[in-house]
């Protein structure tokens, strides 16, 4: 039988995702590398106790429907459904606003692991690379240290820092096939396409489905085996006239002038 | 004892080749695993990978007609299909030895009951060739070695212990000879399937550890 | 004593520019180090990095008229221009904690004389953004640190050690305050540069750890 | 003043290798994807004592010369030529063909130290990611597993592997710019893509130089910061009528019909 990896619905690429699971997210900060529709299935599913992997916590829906996104779900979905209990993130909060996930974690309500950006990428390419660690020179001296066994390689000090697995991988691509083939555009590539295979399910939310050779096989970004399922967005959705907040304006004002 | 009817490369490949599922990512080595390319079972869509960086290519190309920038790892050319993709040497490793590839085929001098292979060097040569072998034998899911059961003058192969030095411990999962097919399981080696015409009895007499019999040993099927 | 002039954020900025070569590759954090990108000296190309995957953008694009997938670090929309290169985060990083991003332009709370870093909490907030700082301050060839030199209310913020959460030890190569620029070297902190106006006895008062004064110690010249 | 990293010829790109260098060299065993013109320029430069990191140490010019190669020096050329010290490889010689180097060795004229491709792969990366070292389960119970710390990380015995650094990359590319943007065909990329940057200098050799912007942003293999000089191959080369050895016709058919 032909290889075919593309499910026709959110809600059942997301069905066998339980709670206690630990989930990455895929996405840099700006909704756009977000994968907005897998988060709402995911939301929409209600599973608790969630441990979720991702660069940030969120900033929120309000924030990016007013830049004009259609599809403008990210991690902050979870977080203020209180879906989680533990995020690993190295931007967890904001300079410009208070998101949901620092009042819980003011509140006591969500556990939180800070990882440096570049660490962070290295633990989870570990995890898809079958690594059992990596010695890096960042976050000595720092509180990254603290509780991390350390070794003097030729003189230098390292942290020793181990792989991140995950249950699941929630990812944005451009394009994919019916391999699971995908290219990413522009800086929606982040970690996006580093988590497509560190963890054992890998889901693909894309803009577009192509025919099996349309992607050039010099410009996959990201091969078939890494990624179990995809789905398509859909080109029209409902979007309904929300009303955004005072808080949020303010911050899409900040936003707009010196980025978030 | 009369000299018995010993599967060719070619029969052994296609029992080999028996193996792979639908949507299986398989790296075949050099030799004789490599021929199970041309025996994927009708309608199964099985992609090949590469450890030069290549996943999904098609069948080999006539020599001198392919472009020398598509090749295998072993430096054949092979033509292109829809589908696939190339990388660098650390995404193939990522993917090889992050468990992504779900079979590797590979020949072996000596396989031992614990699974161990040797296959990267002669002692007699001094010198080796890991290349890959080392890697794909730790990281891919599932490892079939294809190999005859004894060396050219009867010698066991499949031993207690390998005498060879090691390519990987513990790795191997299926053993496929010219006259039997063996699994690697937690108390040894499980006899599954016999070459037509051979006997249990007559597998293990060219087999250093004991066999343990599968109650449903059969004569190998290809089909 | 009289309120002497300071530089504005633009002129800070401009000063920065001024350590950019030929080909550079610069990462701008955040704030007063973005506005460099405005004033790098005419003739020189230098090539803008950001964390979340690009290489050799242009300018800022007036808001909501840019590609919301071509964005800096801070989610701004930038231009595209020619040469410009887009990976992964695991690459960004390899480039940036390789050894492979020239110059890095951050803001900083605190600064110690050692030239450890402490730009990623404020104490009082007790949550911080981590982010790609750490591993800037480690991986990239020259680090500056761009910010006032004391705090609103007139604490010096370049210190012998310190008080605030660390991002990195040892990184920090040249400060530039609204007052002074300050090389860290061997023996403490160099005094290069000050603003106009202003003598070194003035600026020392202003900073915690003793200043070495640079004999060729001269007013900022921006050109 | 523009960057243009463009040398105008192949002897001035390598022409401060020094004797006792270690040298990268790109490819992986066929010739297609090795820099043959800047090897043949370090031959013409006449360095010794180099180390080179190289997959394999190469088949020579006379079995690609028959496979219709125009450029077809491969590794082999600084073996013959007895410049080398010592090789860093996991593919050193051949099944099918004695090589110079297999020749060497048994003389005891060079010296050898073996890897496994994956491994080898990560250490060139480990050096270009500034990493202290990365823990592989490959080489566990085998000879690369001698002389080395081992570590026990969640139950797994692991390999501690240090990065390999180099003086020069020397790398294939198919098309790259002034800025030393690359971008490489099919099975070429291999390890030019990843040596490029895990060495002090990096010199690229390509099919073809184009200009700034023809190659985009998401098909750029290789960013620009990791290349330090590129240069172009001539269309045209005198193509002597070199004589074929018998040794190399045997090894030619045997390729043929089998691979290398």
């Amino acid at each position: 039988m032909p290889i075919n990896k593309i499910v026709s619905s959110f809600d059942e690429a997301v069905a066998d995702i339980e709670d206690g699971a630990t989930i990455m997210v895929g996405g840099f900060g700006v909704v756009a590398g977000a994968p907005s529709l897998l988060l709402e299935a995911v939301a929409r599913k209600g599973v608790k106790e969630l441990t979720m992997v991702s660069n940030v916590c969120g900033f929120g829906k309000e924030v990016w429907k007013q830049l004009g996104f259609k599809f403008a779900e990210d991690p902050d979905i979870l977080v203020r459904n209180g879906q989680l209990k533990k995020a690993i993130a190295t931007a967890p909060v904001s300079a410009i606003y208070e998101n949901n996930f620092e009042r819980l974690l003011r509140a006591g309500k969500v556990e939180l692991e800070m990882a440096s950006q570049g660490s962070l990428a290295e633990r989870i390419r570990a995890a898809k690379a079958g690594l059992g660690g990596i010695y890096t020179p960042v976050g000595i001296g720092t509180v990254l240290e603290e509780g991390k066994e350390t070794k003097v390689i030729d003189g230098k000090k390292y942290i020793l820092e181990l792989p991140i697995k995950a249950d699941f991988a929630l990812i944005k691509a451009h394009k994919g096939d019916r391999w699971g083939n995908l290219v990413y555009r522009r800086t929606s590539r982040n970690f996006n396409a580093i988590m497509a295979g560190a963890a054992t399910v890998t889901i693909a939310e894309v803009d577009e489905i192509v025919e099996l050779g349309e992607l050039d096989a010099d410009v996959i970004h990201t091969p078939g085996p890494y990624v179990d399922r995809v789905v398509v967005r859909p080109k029209e959705i409902d979007d309904e006239d929300m009303e955004i907040s005072d808080k949020a304006k303010e911050s899409y004002e900040k936003f707009q002038k010196k980025g978030g | 004892m009369q000299e018995k009817q010993k599967l060719d490369r070619e029969t052994i490949a296609l029992r080999v080749a028996k193996e792979f599922q639908d949507g299986d990512v398989v790296n075949l080595g050099l030799g004789l695993p490599g021929l199970a390319s041309n025996f994927v079972p009708s309608g199964r869509e099985v992609l090949f990978q590469a450890e030069i960086g290549v996943l999904g290519f098609g069948e080999l190309t006539a020599p001198g007609e392919g472009d020398y920038e598509l090749v295998n790892a072993s430096g054949q050319t092979v033509r292109e299909q829809p589908g696939m993709s190339c990388f660098d040497h650390a995404e193939s490793f990522v993917m090889i030895r992050g468990g992504h590839v779900d079979i590797s085929v590979m020949g072996a001098f000596q396989v031992s009951e614990k699974g161990d292979l040797a296959n990267y060097m002669v002692p007699e040569r001094k010198i080796g060739t890991i290349g890959g072998a080392m890697d794909l034998a730790i990281g891919t899911k599932k490892l079939i070695v294809a190999m005859n059961h004894t060396t050219k003058d009867g010698q066991p192969r499949i031993l207690k212990k390998c005498t060879y030095p090691i390519t990987a411990l513990n790795c191997v999962d299926l053993i496929v000879t010219d006259i039997a097919v063996m699994e690697v399981i937690e108390k040894g080696l499980l006899l599954r399937e016999v070459a037509p015409g051979w006997t249990p009895e007559e597998v293990q007499q060219l087999t250093e550890p004991a066999l343990i019999v599968d109650p449903d040993c059969q004569e190998i099927t290809l089909m």
